[in-house]
């Protein structure tokens, strides 16, 4: 039958208005970059990565941290995690639990035997001097690349800093051994206790199209201090390398450690676990002004590690330190303030800071140093075309982290060199701020703590001091991230807007406008939970 | 939660969607199958709140009825906006009568399907604030009161905005409008004690009574597909903000929702036959401030002078209302 | 023939009309009863009309020239109009314990026939066989017996088919003793039980 | 099958067997009868199938029945004079959205003053509200009406009301030819909806209409009811064959051949008027009447037809268009607007003053000398009002007019017209 005329209408009929017209501002999809990936010195996107783990889907998780550190493992170990330091939920709760996430998937890896592939070769040669993280890190993208990359190591074991310089309870060395073996699995190939006395001849008489200079800063820095014959004084470095080597010092009962650097509380920590009853650290500004990590100087006052704030020392006798009170100044340096205090102790180590022995370096010409390191360009290049360098021997933060992310750059740049092409990164987003965030919709989730070794086994052991998550509380780190900047595909465009102008394509395939209809209120950026749709004005 | 809470799903958890959900836990409205019972095209100003509330309800009501749904609604925005001739938003078989009488025409709906066997399908009314609080209200008490098969959502943005912006009987009080306006000694609407439709339909211990707000979609789903599939007469009242009326910005609709619901203005919680059963905590508390000042009609109480009295007396309210239905309580189940 | 019912509200006055033309109509005779839609209060003065022709009724006016009256309630007998546009030879049947003569309203039957006015304490019947002071059902067969337009089984008749069961039956009870009692009645056309 | 019962009763009884499917009550005198009679039918069982629901209010009666015959559902209801008024706004929705609904009205007056009593301001307030108006003359036609009715409506897709007297005919004991189900079954085909709300099928029913196509829809809506003017005597043609029964029609003619002066009227007065017609006939007095059943739509053709003879015409009217006169009256003229004739509005029987013979008698025997006013008020008290007029030119403040008046008159409820 014929239907009433005007008064009943069939359905969809209203697709003919198309109140796009309405609009004097569109939204559009962007993409933020999430605070966590800003920070990380080794350029990990690591709101990438989480996303994959959010799903349990490891494999693809920790493939995608790889692209840019081979060392998970190690990384979420020993990072200070400048990630979460950034990390948005701080602001909400705490910060993502990251690093022991990260940490969950090398460990992963290595319990799963996962392995990386190298690139189709290219018939370049690479020498890589060093094997510490930035060295590794290096040969690893190479490798990755398709070149044949070469590690001349001085030592007796690779791994630089990280096993010479990281205690074993921070950084167990079947972890370190695990992930230096995947990277040799690619087939690069470390050559021990080969120290390169003259890089211009090497390079020359082993035709090497490119070098990466990795040798980190092993001199320890030293401090004149008088002394008896008797004093007992040594540097930290070679304190934790005899440690490594299996022939502990005697350092006695009472050990003064002086300075204030995260070396500092590792030979501290050590000396604690070589039978030191007493453990002083002496440093001469106070606890703020400390270099050194403040989870380090947690867990070293957790084990009974003490602390003698804004002092220097300023003689030493067999058993007597003599210390000098200090006091800051206006600009928070510490000035001698006269007073003078008799400290009892058995030996004092040195942990002043390292510098870097350049004797090798002399007859590579066009390299330049300044203040004891190497200068190096934008592109991590040294003065000499062909020979990159990064690590703690170039001007920077000294982590295994940084050294990592310099490793990576330089193997980027040095790829393209030997393309004699130039290796321009992709250009970085605007930053994600949390004000960018509509954060109503992130369920409350507190952070999940890492068990640690109880006190008294640390004492005496070198057992890892920190513990790893189980499967369930990694997945739910991983799920506590905001993907601050990045659509994770949450429906809510698709669902607050009021006139069904937004478009589902598909899991994976995120989402788009239908300007037709969207009359531009704004609702579906103001409810973006994660800050990745921009109102835009329209050209009038 | 009265709905059933999604276990810690990362971002997902409060979102409309949760790629980690599997499909069928997830919200109507992040369905790539959901009916778009109220589509495209239709003439609701920018940011409108009854649009947004409709098609959430609605949504939800056809996938709980399987798609066998007739909804009758009452005149107002919602009609005026999605039915003019030559065009229709509905995809729902969909009838308007009168301003008054939706529920007795949603009643009369009913009663014919029983009459003709069809049991399957289930019927709903829906109109304003006005059409239900007011001059609807004896066909409304007439149809609880019969217990008739009906659903009754009122979408409730608190003036008559259609003919523009005239007060209603649940203009909250102080409120500016075009018969309240904000002069004189006692600016914008008067210091009642307003009127609670959910209290006044579970006066008549209908089977099932609940609130629900933009600002909650999932809460808002559970309630109504909850509701659509019990028989007997059941009433959902849903806060859908008017940025029009109200003089908030488009894109704060549901912010300006949420704010009511955070503050405790607007309590969410369920009734089963005369008694509460069930309420949404509040999950991230505000001052009722952070709701009134997104609004332009509660500038009086601000400008030129801070009106502490009132501000003072409609945090009163919100706190009675925190009080008697225990939002601040977490639901343990 | 044109019968018009007096009495008060909750007498079944309307009723009695109803069961006049129900038991027209079972004699085959067309009939229209109606109400004179009063207010219906409780004692308030009612009437109410019966029509019954041999052919099709048309007239929707109230009688006016009744052909008969029923007065249900004697306290009616002195109200204005009563007897208006009464037939000559019509009939009058009134519910009263006492003579036509203590009436005091002579004057109004005085040129009616021998034999058509009759007084009969309709009440006291009611209350003897029904129970509750409802003369309307006893008037009938009293009426039955007095004017020989309807038969008394039709009058039953009709008492049953508007009240089925107990009621109907006393009532029927009621209306054969007062059918026996006005064709039995004595030259004084005056019943007295 | 014959039965001596009340008019509401055998209206309710043949509503039943048209198969209602919904119908809606709402208590008002004098239509309460037929609703609590079929109440009781669909709560006994003897009328299946059908939802009897017990409203809040008029205005929620007819909603309701919009509802249901929207949903596809044969819906039924009945009113009266306030209730009407109180449900107007749906009587014009029902009609505007083209639902096949049939009300029965119980016509009784309008208040104030609040009066009971029949007379026809009820349906006369919505005869222009786009349903079709059917009055009944007799308790018989009433019933019959009403099967014509839903097979009329539903075939139009257009809402009837049929019109009857109340207590005149709603509260009157009267032989009914009753018929019977089979009968009904055979003439009125079960309800196929124009347009049905149906979520197989959905569609949007009552769509706002701008001035781009209201207009339409308004002619459309007349244009129905001029198709109704050519289905309501076929209707009754064939009815006839069904039921051997003449009811229904546009209207019947009562000796209008030749005849000088002829009355026009609604509704049961005209077996009145035809009482007084044919004993003014034996004096010789050439007189006819015409008795219209379809009010709306009007039959102006068929009207012109009857009146093609007449010298003049007295229309009596059971309502008044105050400050005018008659609204029939007007119609009529319409329709005979050509001819010069006289045509007189008699306003009689308002708040159930009964209309009867000998004032008929006398009022036609004046139309026949022309001695008529052209708006004439029959047996209205002249004395009370010219009182209470003086009494009014007299103090500001004379008081409530009805109960001047009827302190005047005395109790009036004993006195018989």
């Amino acid at each position: 039958m014929e239907k009433p005329f005007a008064i009943t209408l069939d359905v969809g009929s209203s697709l003919a208005n198309h109140t796009g017209s309405w609009r004097t501002e569109r939204p559009v999809y962007v993409d933020r970059l999430p605070p966590c990936n800003h920070a990380c010195p080794a350029g990990e996107n690591i709101q990438g990565w989480l996303y994959y783990a959010e799903s349990g889907d490891y494999l693809r998780a920790w493939k995608s941290l790889v692209e840019n550190n081979p060392l998970p493992a190690i990384m979420g170990r020993v990072c200070y995690h400048p990630c979460e330091t950034g990390c948005n939920r701080a602001q909400l709760d705490q910060p993502v639990n990251i690093h022991a996430v990260e940490r969950f998937l090398g460990d992963e890896a290595i319990r799963r035997g996962w392995q990386f592939t190298p690139g189709t070769p290219t018939g370049k040669r690479v020498l890589v001097v060093g094997s510490g993280p930035s060295g590794l890190s290096a040969a690893y993208q190479l490798a990755r690349f398709g070149h044949q990359v070469i590690i001349y190591e001085a030592g007796p074991a690779a791994g630089g800093m990280m096993r010479f310089g990281i205690p074993k309870y921070r950084l167990p060395r079947e972890v370190l051994d695990a992930e230096i073996a995947r990277i040799t699995d690619m087939g690069v190939s470390i050559h021990l206790n080969t120290h390169v006395d003259d890089l211009a001849r090497v390079m020359q008489e082993e035709k090497f199209d490119a070098v990466f200079l990795a040798v980190g800063a092993h001199v320890a820095k030293r401090a004149y201090i008088p002394a008896g014959d008797a004093a007992k004084i040594l540097d930290a470095l070679a304190v934790l390398r005899s440690v490594e080597a299996g022939e502990p010092p005697l350092l006695g009962r009472r050990v003064l450690v002086y300075g204030g650097g995260n070396t500092a509380l590792d030979v501290a920590r050590t000396a604690k676990r070589l039978g030191a009853t007493e453990t002083l650290i002496v440093y001469r500004r106070n606890r703020e002004k400390m270099p050194a990590h403040d989870s380090e100087v947690q867990e070293a006052l957790e084990e009974g590690i003490q602390f003698k704030w804004l002092s220097t020392i300023k003689k030493a006798t067999d058993t007597t330190f003599t210390v000098e009170k200090m006091r800051l100044d206006e600009k928070g340096f510490p000035q001698p303030t006269g007073e003078f205090e008799t400290i009892e102790g058995d030996s004092l180590v040195l942990a002043l800071g390292q510098d870097v022995d350049l004797s090798f370096l002399e007859r590579v010409d066009g390299l330049e140093i300044v203040d004891g390191v190497v200068k190096v360009s934008a592109r991590m290049m040294t003065g000499h075309a062909g020979v990159f360098a990064g690590g703690d021997m170039v001007p920077a933060e000294r982590t295994v982290t940084v050294a990592v992310g310099h490793g990576k750059k330089a193997a980027r740049n040095i790829d393209a060199y030997l393309r004699s092409d130039v290796y321009n990164g992709p250009t970085k987003h605007e930053l994600a701020a949390f004000d960018k965030l509509n954060t109503w919709y992130y369920s409350d989730a507190p952070l999940t703590v890492q068990p640690l070794l109880d006190a008294a086994r640390r004492e005496s052991t070198f057992d890892e001091v920190v513990k790893g998550l189980d499967e369930n509380n990694a997945l739910f780190e991983a799920r506590r991230c905001l993907s601050c900047g990045n659509c994770f595909e949450c429906d809510n465009c698709y669902g607050v807007c009021p006139d069904n102008a937004v478009l589902k394509l598909g899991a994976g395939k995120r989402f788009e406008f239908n300007y037709d209809y969207c009359k531009g209120c704004g609702m579906c950026a103001a409810e973006c939970p994660c800050g990745a749709i921009e109102m835009v004005p329209e050209t009038i | 939660m009265p709905f059933e809470q999604i276990k810690f799903y990362q971002t997902g958890t409060f979102t409309v969607g949760n790629r980690l959900l599997d499909i069928s836990d997830r919200a109507v409205q992040s369905d790539t199958k959901r009916s778009n019972a109220l589509n495209s095209g239709h003439r609701a100003c920018r940011g409108c709140g009854e649009a947004l509330g409709a098609r959430y309800a609605v949504d939800a009501a056809m996938r709980a009825a399987n798609k066998n749904l007739i909804a009758v609604n009452a005149t107002g925005c919602l009609e005026v906006f999605s039915t003019p001739y030559p065009e229709t938003s509905w995809q729902v078989a969909w009838m308007h009568s009168l301003f008054g009488n939706a529920s007795a025409v949603a009643a009369g709906v009913a009663a014919a399907m029983k009459a003709k066997g069809r049991k399957e399908v289930r019927v709903i009314a829906q109109g304003g604030d006005g059409g239900t609080a007011d001059i609807g209200m004896g066909c409304l008490s007439g149809m609880f009161e019969r217990n008739d098969d009906v659903l009754y959502i009122c979408y409730d943005n608190e003036a008559y905005m259609n003919t523009g912006v005239q007060r209603s009987g649940t203009t909250p009080a102080a409120a500016r409008t075009a018969t309240t306006p904000s002069v004189g000694p006692e600016p914008g609407n008067t210091f009642g004690q307003g009127k609670s439709l959910p209290l006044i339909a579970m006066a008549h211990h209908i089977p099932y009574v609940a609130t629900a707000s933009v600002a909650n979609l999932h809460d808002l789903e559970y309630k109504v597909e909850k509701a659509t599939v019990i028989h007997g007469a059941r009433y959902i009242h849903v806060h859908v903000p008017c940025p029009l009326g109200w003089g908030s910005e488009p894109h704060d609709t549901i912010k300006v929702a949420r704010a009511a619901v955070e503050s405790g203005l607007f309590p969410l919680f369920e009734a089963e036959f005369g008694d509460v059963t069930a309420h949404t905590p509040i999950r991230r508390p505000q001052p009722v401030e952070d709701y009134l000042k997104l609004q332009k009609r509660f500038a009086h109480l601000f400008r030129p002078v801070r009106d502490e009295i009132r501000l003072a007396a409609i945090q009163s309210i919100a706190d009675r209302n925190i009080q008697r239905f225990g939002l601040l309580e977490e639901v343990t189940r | 023939m044109q019968i018009r019912i007096h009495g008060r509200g909750g007498q079944g006055v309307v009723s009695a009309a109803e069961m006049l033309s129900i038991a027209a109509f079972l004699e085959g005779r067309y009939a229209q009863a109606f109400p004179s839609f009063g207010s219906e209060r409780m004692g308030a003065p009612v009437m109410a009309f019966c029509r019954i022709d041999d052919h099709p009724i048309r007239s929707r006016e109230p009688v006016m020239h009744p052909d008969a009256l029923i007065i249900q309630d004697p306290t009616l007998l002195h109200q204005a109009g009563l007897f208006d546009g009464l037939d000559p030879s019509g009939f009058v049947l009134i519910n009263s314990t006492r003579g036509l003569k203590e009436l005091g309203i002579a004057s109004a039957l005085e040129h009616l026939p021998p034999g058509h006015a009759c007084a009969m304490p309709a009440t006291e019947l009611a209350m003897r066989f029904v129970g509750r002071p409802l003369p309307n059902g006893t008037l009938l067969g009293g009426f039955a017996a007095m004017t020989g337009t309807l038969r008394l089984e039709s009058v039953v008749a009709a008492i049953r088919s508007k009240f089925p069961g107990k009621v109907g039956e006393s009532n029927v009870a009621a209306a054969e003793a007062a059918y026996e009692l006005v064709a039995h009645r004595g030259a004084l056309e005056e019943v007295h039980v | 099958m014959f039965k001596q019962i009340e008019g509401s009763r055998a209206v309710a009884e043949t509503v039943a067997l048209c198969r209602p499917q919904v119908i809606c009550a709402y208590p008002i005198t004098p239509q309460t009868h037929i609703v609590e009679a079929l109440g009781e039918m669909v709560k006994s069982g003897e009328l299946a199938g059908c939802e009897f629901v017990n409203v809040e209010s008029e205005f929620g009666a007819l909603s309701v029945a919009i509802g249901a015959s929207a949903a596809g559902a044969r819906s039924y209801t009945a009113t009266a004079s306030q209730g009407l008024l109180f449900m107007a706004e749906a009587v014009y929705n029902a009609s505007g959205l083209g639902l096949p609904i049939v009300m029965t009205i119980g016509n009784r007056a309008i208040g104030a003053p609040i009066n009971i009593w029949n007379d026809h301001s009820d349906s006369m307030s919505m005869r222009d509200a786009g349903w079709i108006q059917l009055f009944a003359e007799t308790n018989q036609e009433a019933a019959d009406l009403h099967i014509q009715a839903f097979r009329l409506a539903e075939e139009l897709s257009c809402p009837v009301m049929v019109c009857m007297d109340g207590f005149i005919l709603t509260h009157a004991y009267d032989r009914i030819d009753l018929a019977t189900q089979e009968q009904v079954d055979g003439w009125l085909p079960p309800y196929e909806p124009q347009q049905v709300l149906d979520p197989a099928d959905p569609v949007s029913i009552g769509a706002m209409v701008g001035p781009d196509a209201f207009a339409e829809v308004r002619y459309l809506a007349h244009h129905k009811q001029l198709r109704a003017l050519e289905r309501i005597p076929v209707l009754s043609r064939e009815f006839f064959k069904t039921f051997g029964r003449n009811s229904g029609g546009l209207l019947r003619t009562y000796h209008t051949d030749g005849a000088e002066t002829v009355v026009v009227a609604l509704g049961s007065v005209n077996g009145t008027i035809q009482e007084a017609v044919d004993e003014l006939r034996a004096d010789g007095v050439s007189i006819g009447s015409i008795s219209i059943c379809s009010y709306r739509p009007f039959p102006l053709a068929d009207v012109q037809a009857a009146l093609a003879d007449a010298k003049r015409v007295v229309v009596l009217e059971k309502s008044l268009a105050v400050g005018l006169g008659g609204m029939l009256a007007t119609d009529v003229q319409m329709a005979i607007q050509s001819r010069q004739r006289r045509v007189y509005t008699v306003i009689a029987g308002l708040g159930g003053r009964a209309i009867t013979k000998v004032s008929l008698m006398d009022l036609f025997r004046q139309a026949r000398r022309d001695a008529l006013e052209s708006v004439t008020f029959l047996d209205l008290n002249w004395d009370a009002i010219t009182r209470q007029l003086a009494r009014e030119t007299a103090v500001r403040r004379s008081g409530p007019i009805a109960e001047n008046i009827l302190k005047d008159l005395g109790e009036l409820s004993s006195r018989i017209a």
